[in-house]
């Protein structure tokens, strides 16, 4: 653990998050989702969760992103919020 | 074999679901007669672990052979409660299952086997909710019930039960996320996740279980818990997601998911933090009650507007979550509102399997799903009428029926604790239950037989059906009947066994009537 | 009005759950309830996990050990999860035409023969020569690494569930690369659902052994006899490795499952 | 206000952000009218519980809970000279050292169970899309108002 490294990736994460969320484009709120699982990731490998940090790696970055992309090309791109 | 019964009750169907898995797509009509010895297995299993348990005693088993320290494996635990709720389980799935027995030619035929695979883990689920006894597991097992709800119900034909199981979804992953929250901070405070194991570390610290991390965490099992079972302000998905589900699914959830998310509440106060945060907290429990109070009402009022048969059900399903949640928080020393809850978890998952059953009855036979079309039922088919007939009854609470005698207990209950608007809430649901059903026994007896009866148009989404699957529909429906009729009848060795369980837990000495 | 609620009721959710944190232990407390027990109970599982699991299994990944073997039976259940969802999803989604089915399995044909074969969309078959090479060279390794990462649960971190989940990327990198049908003519449907069954089935039959030694399910320590191996430990050192082949087999299969019909929105032609 | 943050956020930091994520996601679950992003808010709402829940695991100065194998072979030789009783030495596997293993298993368990609920919610919304042809709740909604009593 590694309490500076910690603060600044847990604030990057909020900004992730709420940017996520912000975003009316629902591929590019998909990909800042994305970069959310993946800085959470690393806050796991930070803190010594390295079994979580690979799961949210493949799940988190990898298959929750591609799932939800199949998705948007499959239906709306545009949200309304 | 005899000492694994806690396991392979809920292993049965794990395995069914598997098997039909694997062999179903190949032969579907392999299908059926596997889902059946699945259930059929841990029916006679659970039934095992009721003798056991109402001869021996509470009944552990630890998986995995981790026993030693306590709450280093996964613990399961049948006492007299839960060995019940299991061998109702097992009835209720198995007679919903007689009942949704498909035929070659229905349409989506290709998905058959995969319906079967999502009742098995649904049952699963429901199992291993009620028999396990460590609180993290529970979440697990939660959401297999939750996810193979949400398959089930989107399997609808209506467009609108994608939309219900969508908002169900939502609302239960929430429910279910609070729940994980809640537990989360049990950890935090005591660092363990056994529910006895909790339980000891909680008696033996009072600082701890007065604390504030303790108390947020009871407040968010609570919130998850009540979201599962949709108490009064949480209930909005309800009656959307049962009442569009295919009828085969519905009589399968409806009587089980709300109640075993009841049996969860209780099991959480009961043995992790001890009913003494019922009566240490006399505010809080006040307000308990008149959530469930509320929740009574509306869904009493809800019933009353409703022209549907399942909807109007389905309301009611809310009305008696408000009865099982008020009595849990009575708080009366000699806990008979807690006696009265419990069996009418019991009572309840009978009344409403039946229901159900003839409300699918009435869809696939005659094309009813509104309340006039029930018009002349009795002279149709007297039979189902009479089935439907015993289930109102039940619901009503008409002396030999199961139902007079939870609430007979859970009004002694309020009596003794003195919350009377939980009385008048509760004599007042059963008046709106008179009138409900005396309104379809009218219509059903009095009405006329429509002309345009025997070659009925099916509904929308129910199919039409030929009459030779008749038999596999109504035998179950009179078999439910027949068993809500005798839970009543005989309640006194299941009263007793509840007893025994709420008196060795609690330390009341008086077990007197 | 809906966000209104939504603010409300997030916020009061939010002031109760920090009312609390301020009672909570210091962040990275090693004598923390958690993380070494309190008097009263027994003695803190966390510990007993850490000084215990060599001994007990020979597994130098607490994790894995842990969740294959001390609580095992949540993991069944999560397996489970895995299967629920790849069921549901095709119940949900699966759009299955009778009348199609030759048609269909004219394409699989084709779509078997070739190599990586572009079978649909074939205006941008330029882009596809360098997207198919990488493919062609990322493919195998991406399974190789899958491999390693289950077998490799033991000394590291890894096991059935991320690896299950590299190996269903690789079936979904083929997907994007070479479209769907090239897949699944690798991967076909009625096999992957099976598959599915089966990882679950490996799983608890794998615990179910144990009964038939008297001893309670998913103790692997009674296979000793069966495996042949020296002691209790390495029998469940192996136990926990049967057991994430099951969880590997169900994830790779159901991941592969969900991209299939999310991508084709339940027709399993085309593709993106 | 230097101080109080020294006091009361700095030591728990983890939680503090946990639970803003945690109001974040909730509130785009129900209160976002479009149906990914209800989505992509349950997700992060399941993600603050799992810093919950590693964060409670986390012990200052520890490493990951991977016990290397001269270690365990130091506990293993321990245990088979009769340790548990005198305890001349000290058991070779300081718990201190390594950091709680438990959350990560139930978290490992968490993870799992969000992309599954994930995978199930957008298999629905691609149904929906089907059936209604928008992904925004309110026009669904008015769909399902003029379809009332078709069934």
């Amino acid at each position: 653990m590694i309490l500076p490294l910690d603060i600044i990736l847990l604030i990057f994460l909020v900004i992730a998050a709420v940017l996520a969320l912000k975003l009316r484009d629902l591929l590019s709120a998909t990909m800042v989702f994305s970069i959310y699982g993946f800085l959470i990731c690393l806050i796991w490998a930070e803190m010594g969760a390295v079994d979580v940090a690979f799961t949210e790696a493949t799940v988190g970055a990898g298959i929750s992103g591609a799932l939800m992309i199949a998705t948007i090309f499959k239906t709306a791109r545009k949200s309304s919020d | 074999m005899s000492e694994h019964l806690p396991v392979i009750v809920v292993l049965a169907p794990l395995f069914g679901a598997v098997i039909v898995g694997f062999f179903g797509s190949r032969d579907r009509r392999l299908c059926f007669p596997i889902a059946l010895t699945a259930l059929a297995l841990s029916f006679i299993c659970s039934i095992g672990v009721v003798h056991h348990v109402a001869t021996v005693g509470a009944w552990d088993y630890f998986v995995g052979g981790w026993e030693s320290p306590h709450g280093v494996g996964i613990q399961l635990r049948a006492d007299g409660v839960n060995s019940l709720l299991l061998l109702a389980i097992a009835v209720v799935a198995l007679l919903a299952l007689v009942y949704s027995i498909r035929q070659d030619g229905e349409k989506d035929a290709e998905k058959s086997p995969f319906f079967y695979v999502l009742f098995l883990l649904l049952c699963v689920g429901l199992f291993g909710i009620t028999i396990t006894g460590d609180a993290f597991n529970v979440y697990v097992l939660i959401e297999i019930t939750a996810l193979t709800s949400y398959g089930l119900v989107a399997m609808g034909s209506s467009r609108r039960s994608r939309v219900a199981a969508f908002q169900y979804l939502v609302i239960g992953t929430v429910g279910a996320s609070f729940y994980l929250i809640g537990v989360g901070y049990l950890y935090l405070a005591v660092g363990s996740l056994n529910m006895a194991d909790i339980r000891a570390i909680l008696a033996a610290n009072p600082e701890i279980a007065n604390s504030r991390i303790v108390g947020t965490a009871l407040v968010f099992i609570l919130l998850g818990v009540w979201t599962k079972m949709s108490l009064f302000p949480l209930h909005g998905w309800l009656p959307n997601a049962y009442s569009y589900c295919p009828s085969g699914s519905a009589n399968l959830m409806a009587p089980l998911v709300t109640k075993v998310s009841v049996y969860v509440m209780i099991r959480i106060l009961f043995s992790v933090f001890g009913l003494g945060v019922i009566t240490e907290n006399p505010g809080w429990s006040e307000l308990v009650v008149l959530i469930a109070v509320g929740s009574i009402v509306a869904g009493s009022v809800m019933a009353l507007t409703q022209r549907e048969i399942k909807k109007m059900l389905c309301c009611l399903i809310v009305a008696e979550v408000g009865y099982m949640v008020g009595g849990t928080w009575l708080g009366d020393a000699g806990r008979w509102g807690l006696t009265g809850s419990m069996y009418h978890i019991l009572a309840d998952a009978m009344m409403t399997s039946c229901l159900f059953l003839a409300a699918g009855v009435f869809a696939k036979q005659f094309g009813a799903t509104r309340l006039e079309h029930l018009s002349g039922l009795f002279r149709r088919s007297p039979w189902v009428a009479g089935a439907f007939t015993l289930g109102g009854l039940a619901m009503i609470g008409v002396p030999p029926m199961c139902g007079f005698f939870s609430k007979f207990y859970l009004i002694r209950g309020a009596i003794e604790s003195g919350h009377w608007l939980y009385i008048v809430a509760l004599l007042g649901s059963s008046l709106v239950n008179a009138i409900l059903f005396f309104r379809i026994f009218e219509i059903a007896y009095f009405g006329e037989v429509p002309e345009s009866s025997e070659p009925f148009e099916p509904s929308e989404g129910e199919g039409a059906t030929p009459r030779r699957y008749a038999v596999w529909r109504t035998a179950p429906l009179l078999i439910a009947a027949a068993l809500t009729l005798l839970l009543g009848i005989f309640n006194r060795p299941v009263i007793d066994l509840i007893r025994g369980t709420v008196v060795e837990n609690t330390g009341i000495v008086s077990m007197e009537e | 009005m809906q966000k209104l609620f939504a603010t409300i009721a997030v916020i009061i959710t939010g002031a109760i759950l920090l009312n609390a944190v301020e009672d909570f232990p210091r962040f990275g407390d090693p004598h923390s309830p958690p993380n070494s027990g309190v008097s009263g109970g027994s003695v803190s599982s966390s510990v007993h996990y850490l000084q215990n699991t060599y001994l007990d299994t020979r597994v130098p990944n607490v994790v894995t050990a842990v969740l294959a073997d001390y609580r095992g039976y949540d993991t069944l259940f999560e397996t489970a999860v895995i299967l629920t969802a790849g069921i549901a999803v095709f119940a949900i989604l699966r759009v299955v035409r009778r009348e199609d089915e030759e048609e269909s399995a004219g394409s699989e044909e084709k779509a078997c023969s070739g190599e990586f074969s572009t079978s649909d969309s074939d205006g941008e078959g330029r882009h596809r020569v360098v997207v198919g090479t990488t493919c062609r060279v990322v493919v195998p390794l991406a399974q190789l690494f899958g491999f390693y990462i289950i077998a490799h649960g033991h000394p590291s971190p890894g096991g059935g569930f991320q690896g299950g989940v590299v190996l269903g990327t690789s079936f979904i990198l083929i997907a994007l690369a070479a479209g769907l049908g090239s897949a699944l003519g690798r991967l076909r449907e009625d096999m992957y659902l099976r598959l599915a069954c089966l990882g679950v089935f490996i799983y608890a039959g794998i615990g179910l052994l144990s009964l038939f030694f008297r001893r309670n399910f998913l103790d692997y320590g009674a296979l000793s006899g069966l495996l042949q191996t020296g002691g209790e430990e390495m029998a469940r050192s192996h136990g926990i490795f049967g057991v994430e082949l099951g969880v590997a087999m169900t994830v790779t299969t159901v991941m592969f499952a969900l991209f299939a019909n999310l991508s084709t929105r339940g027709e399993l032609k085309g593709g993106l | 206000m230097m101080e109080w943050m020294k006091t009361t956020i700095v030591p728990h930091f983890n939680f503090w952000i946990y639970v803003v994520i945690m109001m974040l996601g909730l509130w785009a679950a129900i209160g976002k009218n479009n149906l990914i992003k209800k989505l992509i808010g349950l997700s992060i709402f399941q993600t603050a519980i799992l810093l919950l829940y590693v964060s409670m695991g986390v012990k200052e100065g520890a490493s990951i809970p991977i016990v290397d194998e001269t270690m365990g072979e130091a506990a293993v030789d321990f245990m088979a000279q009769g340790g548990g009783g005198a305890g001349a030495t000290a058991f070779p596997i300081n718990p201190d050292l390594f950091a709680n293993p438990l959350p990560h298993v139930l978290m490992l368990t968490a993870i799992v169970v969000g992309v599954a609920t994930l995978g199930v919610a957008l298999a629905l919304c691609q149904v929906i899309f089907r059936d209604f042809g928008t992904l925004e709740e309110p026009e669904i909604l008015n769909q399902i108002k003029t379809i009332q009593d078709d069934v």
